[in-house]
């Protein structure tokens, strides 16, 4: 019995303890925040929203081979020689039209991979968290800002140029051809065998000029349209590296919805909701 | 404080020579390599002999080599009284996966080597309840194979797009 | 036998049967909102502030509208009757206790003089609707919450009854309304009011055995075994839903008004005002005592949100073997303290 | 009259799911209980309903550092703690020398999500037992730690903070002054928690003697962290096997003594974590000392990573336990198998062994000491 009493009194003890600590929370502030009057305001660094200002974008597709769950989807077209597009802020050259850049908000985990490799750091994350929709598809979020007439010509001119490119290739293949027969004739006179063939990286494997930038991350000023040019790596990991190539995509069927452009401080990338027809929503001030 | 190495040669003078070879990649630790037939032996002597003492099995994670088609099992363990640590394998052929289950020694073997089962296939004899752990009891195939193609349906759930 | 020979006084019954059903049901409404609003304040956040403007006054008839419109589902293979009877059931047992109480000098239910005996008598029928719900709504989590609370409440009848059984020897009569005009007036040890609590020390002991059982009685935290959400999800409320719940939280919160307003009357002198003559009368009464009423509430309250909970078995160890001999032995010290005093 | 029904008779028992939905299970976890009355003779967990296939997406993803968010996700309320381990891994794999800035505010930043990750094991334990208000204490000082890692990381809860050789991105400018704020301010609520919760007799009584893991079944079972330290055994890995540069920082282990009940029960493993909470606020203030101001957090980040041929089994001190990472790599950039070993999973296979016997409420306590997360057990 005497147990049970030293127990009561250390339980009634610590019940009149715990009791005044809660007396004492009873007046002390209370740390709630009434959402829609009182909001929490993101600090600087916050990682809440992807936002691609376009205009910088050189279409390297850096940051769609970074992204894990791969919610970045880009469509470049190569720009013709006759049209100049001009010199990103940071001052790449820009070769590319960017005719189909989505990012699928509904997949982005927000890891930030993207924004690291961007060799014009035009791709961030804006802390802005109120973008919740009700119909999933609204929250695929279209970049690119070509009207889709100006994306079909684009089409048209890179095919046209990529066709003259392809003839002068050929060419010039044939002519380097003719050159080492004409060599291996003279050598097979001489009766001497010559051992070498000719250098490998013969130029009929790629039709069509693939956009690739050099993909040295790292090298940042400039980036030649040429083929895959490799550097000292070996062939092995051609394919660890070069597993999602950004060829141009086939033609998918429905116009690129172009809109929401974004001018202005803050970034309203607001997609319209059907890929149909693409006017601008009703938050964009600048109609066509 | 023994490092690796005593360690292997303690073994080899008690086991002798031919029991295991020790390998080792370029980087990371070295491991022995134990037949399946003494393994459930060896892991005994590893836990109760005072010099090892090696009581506590850290992490048993089965593994799949595609190339030479073998199932393997990892054994990290280490002692919590002396402190040191070695990892010993068994490989098995992928046609007959059967595996000693050192669930009797260390307890903790029970739900990994269930894991090791679920995900690999490996099939561990002795072991208290042989069933899937983390996949639902009648699910196909072992995921964590290379060549593992997941099944097209599963009651009435598409699981392959 | 002329069954209705005061078929006219029956406006009058109505009239009385309305008084404590409108008081239940205000209380009901301001205590659900309290606790909330104490809940939250204790936590360091509000509680409800959006419905109907001011720190959301409104919410508790928001929820009633909301429990209203609920579909009401009775689960298959229940017995239907039992599990629709059982709520009004438990409310109807508190509510009929509330004859007795005396609101206040001008006003009680019914001045009988064995008003504590009828008080608890109809109090235990809580516990047969609480293992008719248990029992009916055919789950087994129900039905083990039915089993605990019945033998929750069974158990701790006893502590509450012998501490009242303390006080009665020393006012010595059973009707409410004597017991509460005895405590009137305020010279004991001079400016003190001459509440019974303050009349005999043992009868702080009872006090407290007394308000540790009417918490189990209620099934407060600690002792909130039945419904403890942790373990039996919601005990034998898992399967009600909409107004049948609603009934069972209107009658949750009626009990635990019944019985700190008998602890008020039993301890702190019911209607009596804390100053003696001033500030005494009927309708002064009626202040003092729902105050009172309202303050025992309030720690009940304060309670819930500090304290974990007790295990079935520590709580049946704490009334068998500690509430129950201590309150027989406290009622033998109260007898020899009125002997000598 | 066949045996049958002679058992059947004898021992009514009934057999009960606790979970997924039930609201004390931590997550989806299942747990079978076959019940004499309200004494438990069986429990299975059954697990797999969290299961996202961590380790099959770790060999199909391109790149180690893809990896990294989804380590975050295995045990979600103690992100950070999770990437460490792996990191740590990778650079030993690729012999990387990390600037000390880094490992600086790596040890930091980890120490604090333990603080945020223990916060929730207590403030949730608390809860299973009906102590609603601790839990909300509990969870107002986590609010201020997760508003460090969000100026800091950009994130409140899966932060994928750490690179394989730095950090994504540096502290943000004031991140001392915060940090040793929060430290001055948290000190006092320890003594709070005690106060209300801890030594508080009703809580005593739900989970003194209760769960009882004597030590040798401990580390059969491999357990760690708290669970093996509630059980008297000093075990803590950035002591016995320090890794990044905890062996510069001086803070002891605090270990499970029976104080109030016997050795190894359900408050001694709570009580280990209350204690812990202060040795990693000493940490915290050791490390933010001697922060070396400059160097650059994202110098030693290699630009592509493909380690040697060859295999690691990299440990650290995650909240629950011993979080080991065994990754092999076959000299491609595709990691070629990682096994997560997570503390929970090894906790959970425990249960059986530990709360036969007891009651059913005792089952809620027993299941909130070893403070399981079930994205971690699952995996």
């Amino acid at each position: 019995m005497l147990n049970d009493i030293k127990v009561g009194w250390r339980t009634f003890r610590s019940i009149f303890k715990g009791m005044g600590i809660t007396f004492g929370h009873l007046f002390s502030p209370s740390v709630t925040l009434q959402y829609p009057e009182e909001r929490m305001e993101l600090p600087k660094g916050a990682r809440a929203r992807l936002y691609v200002n376009i205009d910088d974008c050189i279409g390297c597709n850096l940051c769609a081979r970074a992204c894990p769950v791969n919610c970045i989807d880009i469509e470049t077209v190569p720009s013709t020689a006759d049209v100049d597009l001009g010199v990103t802020s940071t001052g790449n050259p820009k070769r590319f039209w960017l005719t189909r850049f989505n990012i699928d908000m509904a997949k982005c985990m927000y890891c930030d991979l993207c924004v690291h490799p961007c060799p014009t750091d035009c791709i961030y994350m804006v802390p802005e968290y109120e973008y919740s929709e009700f119909d999933r598809t609204n929250l695929v979020y279209h970049f690119s800002n070509l009207k889709p007439d100006m994306v079909a010509s684009v089409k048209v001119k890179a095919e046209i140029e990529a066709e003259e490119k392809l003839k002068q290739k050929e060419e010039l293949a044939r002519q380097k051809a003719e050159l080492a027969k004409k060599k291996a004739e003279e050598q097979a006179e001489e009766a001497k065998p010559k051992s070498d063939e000719p250098a490998a990286g013969d130029p009929g494997k790629d039709i069509k000029p693939e956009t690739k930038p050099v993909s040295d991350e790292s090298d940042k000023d400039e980036s030649k349209p040429e083929t895959k040019t490799e550097g000292a790596e070996p062939a092995a990991d051609e394919t660890g590296k070069e597993g999602i190539k950004p060829e141009t995509k086939p033609e998918s069927d429905e116009p690129a919805a172009n809109d929401s452009d974004k001018e202005g401080i803050k970034p309203e990338a607001k997609p319209d909701n059907s890929d149909a027809d693409s006017d601008e929503s009703s938050k964009k001030e600048n109609g066509e | 404080m023994k490092n690796t190495e005593e360690l292997f040669e303690y073994l080899a003078t008690h086991f002798g020579e031919d029991l295991f070879t020790i390998e080792g990649g370029d980087i990371g630790e070295k491991w022995i390599t134990i037949p399946a037939e003494r393994l459930k032996e060896v892991a005994k002597f590893l836990r109760d002999d005072d010099s090892l003492l090696l009581d506590m099995l850290m992490c048993l994670s089965g593994v799949h080599y595609p190339d030479d088609n073998e199932l393997g099992v990892t054994y990290h363990t280490h002692s919590t009284e002396n402190s040191h640590k070695l990892t010993f394998k068994v490989r098995v052929s992928v046609d007959n996966p059967v595996v000693p289950s050192l669930e009797s020694i260390w307890k903790t073997a029970d739900w990994h080597e269930r894991e090791a089962y679920d995900m690999f296939g490996i099939i561990f004899e002795g072991h208290p309840n042989h069933t899937r752990i983390l996949c639902p009891d009648d699910w196909e195939g072992y995921p964590l194979r290379k060549d593992y193609v997941p099944q097209e349906f599963y009651q009435g759930i598409t699981t392959r797009e | 036998m002329n069954l209705f020979a005061n078929i006219t006084s029956l406006p009058s019954i109505l009239l009385h049967a309305a008084i404590p059903l409108t008081i239940i049901l205000v209380y009901a409404l301001v205590a659900i909102w309290g606790e909330r609003k104490i809940a939250g304040f204790i936590q360091d956040r509000l509680g409800p502030m959006r419905v109907g403007g001011f720190h959301g006054w409104a919410q508790s008839i928001a929820d009633l509208l909301k429990l209203i419109q609920k579909e009401d589902i009775i689960p298959t293979d229940a017995s239907k009757f039992l599990f629709k009877f059982a709520p009004f059931m438990m409310f109807a047992a508190s509510y009929a206790a509330f004859a007795v109480i005396p609101f206040s000098s001008g006003y009680i239910g019914s001045n009988i003089n064995i008003g504590v005996f009828y008080l608890l008598a109809v109090t235990s029928l809580l516990t047969l609707s609480i293992i008719m719900a248990g029992w009916a709504s055919n789950n087994k989590w129900s039905l083990l919450g039915g089993m605990r609370s019945a033998a929750q409440m069974v158990s701790y009848e006893v502590p509450t009854i012998a501490t009242v059984l303390t006080v009665i020897v020393v006012t010595g009569s059973l009707n409410l309304m004597t017991v509460t005009e005895m405590q009137a007036g305020n010279d004991t040890l001079g400016f003190l009011p001459n509440w019974l609590i303050l009349q005999n020390p043992f009868l702080i002991v009872a006090f407290i055995i007394f308000f540790i059982s009417i918490l189990a009685e209620s099934h407060r935290v600690p002792f909130d075994l039945p419904e403890s959400e942790s373990e039996l999800v919601a005990g034998y409320q898992t399967e009600y839903s909409g107004m049948r719940w609603a009934m069972f939280m209107l009658a949750e919160y009626a009990d635990m008004l019944l019985l700190s307003l008998l602890g008020a009357v039993l301890f702190f002198g019911g209607w009596n005002s804390p100053f003696g003559e001033f500030m005494s009368g009927p309708t002064w009464g009626f202040f003092w005592f729902m105050l009172k009423g309202l303050l025992l509430v309030f720690v009940m309250m304060w309670i819930r949100w500090t304290l974990p909970r007790y295990r079935v078995d520590q709580l049946m160890h704490i009334c068998w073997s500690i509430l129950i001999p201590l309150s027989f032995i406290n009622l033998v010290f109260v007898a020899l303290w009125e002997l000598i005093f | 009259m066949t045996t049958d029904t002679e058992n059947t008779i004898g021992k009514r028992e009934m057999t009960i799911n606790m979970g997924p939905q039930h609201p004390s299970t931590h997550g989806v976890l299942r747990l079978e209980l076959v019940l004499d009355g309200e004494i438990i003779n069986k429990v299975t967990p059954f697990i797999g309903y969290l299961h996202r296939c961590f380790e099959k997406y770790a060999e199909e993803v391109k790149d180690y550092s893809k990896v990294i968010p989804y380590t975050d996700r295995m045990d979600y309320v103690s992100a950070i703690n999770q990437e460490h381990g792996y990191v740590l891994g990778i650079e030993r794999m690729l012999e990387i020398e990390v600037p000390d800035r880094v490992e600086h505010i790596r040890v930091i930043v980890a120490e604090l999500q333990r603080i945020a990750s223990h916060l929730l094991g207590i403030g949730a334990f608390g809860l299973d037992l009906g102590a609603f208000t601790p839990f909300l204490y509990c969870f107002t000082e986590r609010e201020k730690i997760l508003d460090i890692f969000e100026r800091t990381t950009g994130a409140r809860l899966l932060y994928n903070y750490m690179a394989v050789g730095g950090l994504m991105r540096d502290v943000h400018d004031d991140f001392k002054k915060d940090t040793t704020e929060f430290v001055k301010t948290f000190r006092p609520k320890i003594k709070e928690l005690n106060d209300l919760l801890s030594y508080n007799e009703i809580f005593i009584k739900r989970t003194a003697n209760i769960g009882v893991l004597p030590e040798k079944v401990a580390i059969n079972y491999a357990a760690s962290g708290p669970v093996l330290r509630g059980s008297g055994v000093k075990w803590d890995l950035r002591k016995n096997d320090p890794y990044s540069i905890y062996d510069r920082f001086d803070f002891d282990i605090p270990v499970g003594t029976g104080e109030v009940g016997t050795l190894g029960d359900c408050w001694d493993r709570y009580i280990v974590r209350v204690r812990e909470l202060e040795q990693s606020l000493r940490i915290i203030e050791q490390a933010v000392e001697a922060m070396p101001d400059e160097g650059d957090v994202m110098e030693a980040i290699p630009k592509r990573i493909r380690p040697k041929e060859g295999e690691l089994y990299v440990r650290t001190e995650s909240p629950r336990g011993e979080l080991g990472y065994y990754i092999i790599s076959d000299k491609s950039a595709n990691p070629f198998r990682i096994k997560a070993r997570t503390p929970s999973f090894v906790h959970l296979s425990m249960l059986p062994a530990i709360s036969t016997g007891a009651l059913i409420a005792d089952m809620v306590s027993i299941v909130g000491s070893i403070d399981i997360v079930l994205g971690e057990v699952d995996r």
